[in-house]
């Protein structure tokens, strides 16, 4: 909350000042929370103020799963402030920007801190708020006016639901300070109910499906280093809130919730990458992929129930630690990919993949920053992304641990789920760097781009480098986890550290490992090998030439392949079954004139089957109610009377 | 001890270099015999790489660094897959820096950085070719990664060289889960390695062409790693098929020189078996649509995913 | 006569006498200063109530269940009164209002608080009634003030069915006397309210039963309470801002306050109705309904009188839930909904007044052409619907939170009135605050923002700390209400 | 003079006042129904001079006084006035025809009585009987209102209503504050009559002469008054708002 505090303080020196503020700040933070993680060793500090509710105080603390946390969002805020210091410039109405840029992590973070439900709920609810006048920086565009309003309502929606879920953990006598909670215990069918206002509530926020219909509108609409804050911090955030209650606050599981969020965790992996394979807005593209991303996190935490629930609490450890490791790595690749659309957007003010191409010639950095960032999400090795991934991979093939026959068998349909999401990831990211930064500039404003500032561009290397470096020492990283792990499940996996060449062995070594570092460096030596030995031995001369394409090349960039069209074969596997997709063709005969025209139907059955009916029947009840509003005097009394009847008559019947 | 060891596993890096043009010589001598034609050497691939390598490369204009750098990143990416499978001799030191999920990973990176190569030069060849590409990959890898959780649930471990060591241990029997993943793999390595029905290497018809069109840009030596990856490719499928499903005769360390020589032999006359079978099977099948091939490969899914499952009903009956 | 019993008169006093004077001053600039002035003065006097207090009458009292109001409803009648000094000047200009009306308009302003802080410290029943209906009288009038057909036609419904809800008060009255007389005798022991609640538990549970129905339904058409709420809506938009705030903000939990008298008589007898369950269906009801009447409103002033309904409703539902938390939850509700409600009315008339238009439709842009107005309109909105840190969040957290633990089906309608209210409120709010704004029209001295924002200020406060005296008084009218 | 004297005076005087309010509801003509508007006044101020005796608390009569000069006799006459003046119909349309009334107002009689009868008897029964009749008038003058279109009568329904009030006041012993209360609503009335006199009202209390709708703002625009949405268009359930966009 001192962020805020400061920040706003130095409001009026500009946006330099802000975004260097926030980032001294948030930075400090980073270091204090890191500190905490590694060096304390599972102590807790706690705080109470005289606030918040009379009768109870605030409460704040701070454990190791909220110092993970953390870091978490003080590493991106960080990273993002020091992007905003470049990127920040191009804003047309800073003053709509600033202030709520700096109260924002200041709300992540008191989310994070808080220790009563009260307190949680207010930083949770202030979160959403700033947030939404974010996403309503450039409120001119009515799309954005309707993307902030779903925003929050559905925002509010999430946290009533959580506040139901805390009303029943906190029982008749309010026990509302999250000691108390943990002290009392819940039966199971009340847990029960606590356990999917949770899911609804942390979901709402996190963008599982099928709530995650405010985000791919929400996370765009915002300029792009909060989008980048939104995307790959916040929904860290809403997990926190998942993790906290469910796995902390909560009694001991019961099998069949894993089974709830292993399901939801499956089709949010899934669904969400198929819509992002549809998309050609950079932007949305990357919210749907948060979509995915979250759905894998949220795989591993049911995984972590399912394992508790059963018993065996050494497996639930290894789940917990992939999940809150791709908390980490999400956090960090969405965040710098964010960084580059917004790059793209300052240099050809397109989001559209369709207008854009080639910009691995005008922009050369940010292309780089922007593949590792695509090479990290699409779970390639040796990057950050796929050590989550595979952690994640290795706590399915725990599963025959599992009593429960559901379970059994749900597990590996979730885990065929995960698989192919990753796969799908990859083939989405071919297309949104191919399209957008190779081949040939598809507009003007493409072939005209220039590298953006040294700040942004700083920013983006920073977090590549994060992204390398996580992906080849994970051990390490596993081992910081260890006290989150510790907070909430009581276990951890084996330390890491020790182990010959910084392999990661979350089991024992004769059932798994991987060794990024060594990967790495075969890789890179066999490289250097192969091409020293060609270039050396046989011939290294290189000539160019315009390019072949079998014989018929043609000059006009608008024959590549297109995003859309790049897109259409995986299209014509899911998108007919997902999205009720069609296209349709009108060819006209031969010698015919008129050109052949080419459209493409697609809806979304989520929104349309569970969303427009809800908007319709509220449109309809509002506007029927009305009748009430324009009655004459006399058919008012008779209201007034008839109640009075009534309540006499029920006067009458009671005594 | 370690040295052997050490030594064994630089032999075998080497020896699937070596072999893997062998192979595609192999397959296509047997296939046009098959045909009734004479059918090139066995050593023509070798000479091909030759001569392309000795070629100056031609780059397109609108080429980026990508397109020069993804050649030697597929070939190593590959290599060091297929440095990893064990061929002749069983738990070699590299194989504990990567396990079965790892393989699969670094066969999908290598596609991922061939795929944006091929959109490289903004052709619309290359296009097609990797748009398609990807479409295959998205249901191969899951197809694949289902064979892996069959094997590795049965096995109680994802690592190749403990794989192999349950596999050609006593307690396995003849199970239907693993007939199912058999076949699985093997249509996953054929549509991987881009051999009829799924591919046809040998084409350059716009319409059914998938990774040639892919690499239609490249020339020289970059070509040359590209085919060199190709048929190391095909070398980690057939391997990885030999040691999961037929794991006789490898080598295990400590037991001297012989068993490796023994070993290798081993391994060569599976690969023979395995190379005669897919030549068998390309020159008895035809090419099918392109929009047939997600059927194809989500049968091999399905198989996957049932062995998966039935693996709980057979284990514990 | 005590310091207290000073103080006491002064409340009463201050207003009538200024009341008076008011009504021969002819300058209306000098007016408004006088109403101020007044405003003022009651206000610091009724502010020194919080330290001495007169020992209770028969007639009047002063106790911890009426001090908060009584300072509550001076404080806001005084920003009221700032507010009006500006807000009548340009009404002047515009020619809707005259010197003489203003004169009358002036009067009843005082003769109003006059009349609500009786209601307030009345300890007297019958008092208190005869205080509600001059209060009801004196609004009729100003709502009517404008002359126009529309205005004159929200006066008369809003008299017609006010006068009818005073004669149910007045029958609940008599026969709360009639149940008190048979058990403590004649006179006026038998009216005192104090009396009232500590000997009620030896009244005739079937004739509280047949008093708390007419009082409910009387009183209630005053809180307006669906189906009860009629005169509400037309009374708010049609009559001048300040008496639209001063309505909202005051008159509601004035008749409120008298229904929780009531109903903690009710609770002194164990034999009697509960009235809980019948609260808390009407306020449910009133909820519901006022937040779907929110969505299709096209005039500014309705808009907020519907969500002063349904706030109302929340009221209701969490006095009838009862309970310690519940309770409390409610009085907190009560005072940030009064503060609030009447800071949004405020923002509303220099709205209405900047953009020449009453309309939403043609409201739109505010946080581009009128920042001030634009982020005050979203701020009361964000308020009024409960998001934090303002105060109103803490009572919904609280009545939510013990609804679901106590009547997990209660829970449900309650989360969705309040659900649908946001999503109306937050569609028009936004509509009007965002989107290209006309600049050039007419521009709002800063200086008359004081009142809402120091409005504002007090409900963010409230909303993370609230001063211990304060919280002690509310828990013991909540241990009361029972 | 006996206990049950009193008691029987005052019943019979309670219960001539419900009948009378009968015979209001009944009335369907304007003059007659003035006059019987003035004796259900005169009515109230016997039972409640009658109250006055038995009580012995003289100001009670100023209370029956009031109610019979200001009643009995002003209201009447104004109201004859005002229905010369304003040409209102001389017959007055009912919304349920009177039999239906009839039954409802007997059942309205019996709910009454339903109420009072569990109070328990250590009051004396004089109060008890007063209050089931001065809630029997209440009700039958709410029915009035709301059951007759013309504004005269509709008037007359809330005085009738006010005489329960009085006759319930009255009836409770030595209440208080019984003059203030009955000077407070003959003030309320007054008003009223006044308001019937300056807005013209003709027929009903909400047609305030809607001959020049002129400066109507906010909903009426779209909404005329008294009347349901069904005979207005209204956009379609809009999405521009931004529900669905």
């Amino acid at each position: 909350m001192g962020v805020a505090a400061v920040a706003l303080a130095r409001l009026r020196a500009g946006s330099f000042v802000v975004y260097g503020a926030v980032f001294a700040l948030s930075a400090s933070a980073l270091a204090l929370a890191g500190a905490h993680l590694i060096e304390s060793g599972g102590t807790v500090l706690r705080a109470t103020l005289p606030l918040g509710i009379p009768w109870m105080g605030a409460h704040f603390r701070l454990d190791g799963l909220s110092a993970f946390f953390l870091v978490v969002v003080n590493l991106g805020t960080a990273a993002a402030s020091w992007y905003g210091l470049g990127y920040g410039r191009h804003e047309p109405e800073p003053a709509r920007v600033l202030p709520f840029f700096a109260a924002f992590p200041a709300g992540m973070s008191l989310v994070l801190l808080a220790d009563d439900a009260f307190t949680f709920l207010l930083a949770w609810e202030f979160m959403s708020l700033v947030s939404w006048a974010l996403v309503l920086a450039h409120h001119r565009d009515a799309a954005n006016a309707h993307a902030g309003f779903v925003y929050l309502v559905m925002a509010s929606f999430g946290t009533l639901a959580l506040l139901l879920a805390f009303g029943v953990l906190a029982g008749v006598d309010g026990a509302y300070v999250f000691d108390q909670m943990r002290g009392r215990r819940p039966d199971e069918a009340l847990a029960g109910l606590a356990l999917i206002l949770t899911l609804v509530g942390a979901g709402s926020k996190a963008g599982v499906v099928p709530l995650h219909v405010w985000l791919p509108l929400a996370h765009p609409a915002a300029p792009s280093h909060v989008s980048a804050l939104m995307s790959g911090i916040m929904t860290k955030v809403a997990l926190y809130g998942f993790v906290r209650i469910v796995f902390d606050l909560m009694g001991p599981p019961v099998w069949w919730w894993s089974v709830v969020v292993l399901t939801l965790g499956g089709a949010s992996a899934a669904l969400g990458v198929l819509y992002a394979l549809m998309e050609h807005d950079l932007k949305r593209l990357l919210a749907y992929h948060t979509v995915e991303n979250i759905g894998i996190i949220l795989i591993g935490l049911g995984l972590a129930l399912a394992f508790r629930a059963n018993g065996t609490d050494w497996a639930a450890a290894l789940a917990l630690t992939a999940a809150l490791l791709h908390v980490l790595n999400h956090s960090l690749f969405k965040t710098l990919l964010f960084f580059g659309v917004g790059a793209v957007l300052t240099a050809t003010g397109e989001r559209d993949m369709e207008q854009l191409g080639g910009l691995i010639h005008r922009m050369p950095r940010t292309a780089f920053t922007f593949l590792v960032g695509a090479a990290a999400i699409s779970a390639l090795p040796p990057l950050n992304g796929f050590a989550s991934e595979w952690l994640t991979f290795q706590a399915v093939l725990v599963s025959p641990q599992l009593s429960s026959w559901t379970l059994r068998f749900l597990v590996p349909a979730v885990g065929a789920l995960l698989a192919l999401s990753a796969a799908l990831a990859a083939a989405c990211f071919v297309k949104a760097v191919g399209i957008t930064f190779l081949g040939r500039p598809r507009s003007a404003a493409a072939s005209a781009a220039r590298e953006v500032d040294h700040f942004s561009v700083s920013a983006m290397v920073f977090l590549a480098a994060l992204c390398v470096v996580a992906g080849l020492f994970p051990g390490i990283v596993v081992d910081a986890l260890a006290t989150a792990t510790q907070v909430a499940l009581g276990t951890r996996v084996p330390p890491q550290i020790a182990l010959p060449w910084l392999a990661l062995v979350p089991i024992d070594a004769s059932r798994s490992s991987y060794n990024a570092l060594l990967l790495f460096l075969f890789i890179a030596a066999s490289m250097l090998l192969t091409a020293f030995a060609i270039h050396r031995l046989a011939s290294h001369a290189l000539r160019r030439a315009p390019a072949w394409d079998c014989g018929y090349p043609d000059a006009s960039p608008a024959t590549q392949y297109t995003a859309g069209s790049f897109a259409q074969p995986i299209r014509r596997v899911f998108g007919t079954l997902v999205f009720g997709a069609r296209d349709e063709i009108t060819m006209p005969p031969p010698g015919d004139q008129r050109p052949a025209r080419f459209h493409l139907h697609m809806h979304d059955l989520v929104w349309e089957t569970l969303y427009v009916p809800i908007v319709r029947a509220v449109g309809y009840v509002a506007l029927h109610s009305n009748r009430l509003q324009f009655l004459t005097i006399r058919k008012y009394l008779s209201v007034v009377f008839a109640l009075l009847i009534v309540l006499l008559v029920v006067v009458v019947v009671w005594q | 001890m370690a040295v052997i060891s050490s030594v064994v596993q630089g032999v075998q890096v080497l020896l699937v270099v070596v072999l893997a043009p062998l192979l595609i010589g192999y397959v296509r001598k047997v296939r046009a015999r098959l045909l009734r034609h004479r059918g090139p050497s066995l050593l023509q691939p070798y000479r091909d790489l030759v001569r392309l390598i000795h070629k100056d490369a031609v780059v397109a204009e609108t080429a980026s660094w990508l397109f020069r750098v993804a050649p030697y990143l597929v070939f190593s990416a590959i290599w060091v897959a297929a440095a990893v499978v064990p061929s002749f001799a069983a738990d070699l030191p590299f194989s504990r820096s990567a396990d079965l999920i790892v393989i699969v990973a670094l066969l999908g990176t290598a596609r991922f950085f061939l795929a944006l190569a091929g959109l490289d030069v903004g052709t619309s060849f290359g296009g097609i070719g990797s748009s398609r590409e990807v479409m295959i990959a998205a249901l191969a890898e899951p197809a694949m990664l289902m064979v892996v959780f069959t094997v590795s649930l049965l096995a109680g471990s994802t690592q190749l060289s403990s794989v192999v060591a349950y596999m050609s241990g006593p307690d396995v029997g003849v199970r239907i889960s693993l007939a199912l993943s058999l076949f699985g793999l093997m249509m996953v390595g054929i549509a991987e390695s881009g051999r009829i029905p799924v591919d046809n290497p040998a084409t350059h018809l716009e319409l059914t062409m998938v990774h040639e069109a892919m690499v239609l840009e490249y020339s020289g030596r970059h070509l040359a790693m590209i085919e060199l990856a190709g048929s190391l490719k095909l070398l980690v499928y057939l391997s990885l098929i030999a040691a999961i499903f037929a794991p006789w005769g490898m080598a295990v360390a400590g037991q001297g020189i012989g068993s490796y020589l023994v070993g290798g032999g081993v391994y060569v006359a599976k690969l023979a078996v395995g190379g005669f079978a897919l030549a068998v099977f390309e020159a008895s099948v035809a090419k099918m649509r392109v929009f047939r091939v997600p059927q194809f490969l989500a049968m091999a899914l399905m198989l996957g995913l049932l062995g998966t499952l039935l693996l709980f009903v057979s284990r514990t009956l | 006569m005590s310091l207290g019993a000073l103080l006491l008169a002064g409340v009463l006093v201050i207003p009538v006498g200024a009341a008076a004077v008011l009504a021969l001053l002819s300058s209306y600039r000098l007016g408004s200063r006088l109403n101020i002035l007044a405003s003022l003065s009651t206000f610091g006097v009724a502010a020194a109530l919080f330290r001495v207090r007169p020992e209770p009458g028969l007639f009047l009292i002063v106790d911890d269940v009426n001090v908060v109001f009584i300072v509550l409803s001076t404080f806001v009648g005084l920003t009221t009164s700032i507010f009006s000094a500006g807000y009548i000047g340009h009404e002047l200009e515009v020619g809707r209002l005259t010197p003489v009306t203003l004169r009358f308009y002036h009067a009843m302003y005082q003769a109003l608080m006059a009349a609500m802080n009786l209601a307030l410290v009345a300890n007297n029943v019958a008092l208190m009634w005869v205080a509600v209906e001059v209060a009801t009288l004196t609004t009729v009038l100003m709502v009517g003030i404008y002359r126009t057909h529309a205005a004159l036609e929200a006066a008369w419904k809003y008299f017609i069915l006010g006068s009818v809800g005073i004669a149910f008060a007045l029958f609940g009255t008599i026969v709360i006397y009639m149940a008190a007389q048979s058990a403590l005798g004649e006179g006026l022991d038998a009216m005192a309210w104090t009396v009232l609640v500590s000997e009620s538990a030896r009244f005739d549970p079937a004739l509280l039963n047949l008093a708390f129905v007419f009082l409910l339904l009387g009183y209630g058409t005053k809180v307006g309470l669906a189906p009860l709420h009629a005169w509400l809506p037309d009374a708010h938009a049609e009559g001048p801002t300040p008496i639209s705030a001063v309505l909202s903000g005051l008159l509601l939990n004035v008749a409120l306050f008298a229904l929780l008298r009531f109903k903690m008589v009710m609770a002194g007898n164990p034999d009697s109705l509960a009235p809980g369950p019948v609260m808390a269906t009407m306020g449910l009801g009133s909820l519901l309904f006022a937040a779907l009447m929110l969505y299709r409103r096209y005039d500014i002033k309705r808009l907020f009188a519907y969500s002063s309904i349904e706030h109302m409703g929340i009221i209701v539902f969490a006095f009838g839930m009862g309970g310690p938390l519940a309770n409390f939850a409610g009085l907190m509700h009560m005072t940030m909904h009064s503060l609030t409600k009447s800071a949004i009315f405020f923002t509303v008339g220099h709205v209405a007044h900047a953009k020449g238009t009453q309309r939403i439709e043609d409201i739109r842009g505010l946080t581009q052409s009128h920042p001030a107005l634009g982020w005050g309109l979203l701020l009361g909105t964000f308020a009024i619907a409960g998001m934090p840190p303002m105060g109103m969040f803490m009572s919904e957290f609280l009545l939510v939170s013990t609804t679901i633990a106590r009547q997990p089906l209660l829970a449900i309608p309650l989360v969705l009135g309040l659900l649908l209210a946001f999503g109306a409120l937050l569609t028009q709010a936004m509509g009007m605050a965002f989107g290209e704004g006309k600049r050039g029209t007419a521009v709002v001295p800063t200086m008359l923002y004081l009142p809402e924002f120091a409005h504002f200020g007090l409900v963010l406060v409230a909303g993370v700390y609230i001063p211990p005296p304060v919280v002690a008084w509310f828990q013991h009218v909540a241990e009361l209400l029972g | 003079m006996t206990a049950e004297l009193q008691f029987d005076v005052a019943h019979l005087l309670a219960g001539s006042l419900v009948l009378v309010s009968f015979m209001l509801l009944y009335q369907a003509r304007m003059y007659a129904l003035l006059n019987l508007f003035a004796l259900h006044a005169v009515v109230l101020s016997l039972s409640v001079a009658w109250q006055a005796y038995i009580q012995g608390a003289p100001h009670l009569y100023v209370t029956a006084l009031i109610a019979l000069g200001f009643k009995g006799v002003l209201i009447p006459v104004s109201l004859h006035r005002i229905v010369q003046q304003l040409h209102i119909h001389r017959a007055i349309e009912a919304v349920v025809g009177v039999g239906p009334t009839m039954l409802i107002g007997m059942g309205l009689v019996a709910l009454s009585i339903g109420v009072v009868i569990p109070v328990t008897v250590e009051t004396d029964s004089l109060a008890r009987e007063d209050l089931a009749f001065a809630l029997a008038v209440i009700l039958l003058g709410l029915l009035m209102m709301v059951s007759r279109h013309n504004a005269v009568s509709q008037v007359i329904g809330f005085m009738s209503l006010e005489n329960g009030l009085v006759l319930a006041a009255t009836g409770a012993k030595g209440m208080p504050l019984v003059i203030e209360i009955s000077v407070a609503f003959s003030v309320l009335i007054a008003f009223i009559v006044i308001g019937i006199f300056l807005f013209r009202i003709r027929e009903r209390f909400d047609t305030v002469d809607l001959r020049a709708l002129d400066d109507f703002r906010g909903e009426r625009r779209l909404f005329r008054m008294g009347e349901g949405l069904d005979t207005v268009e209204l956009p379609a359930v809009d999405d521009s708002r931004g529900e669905r966009g």
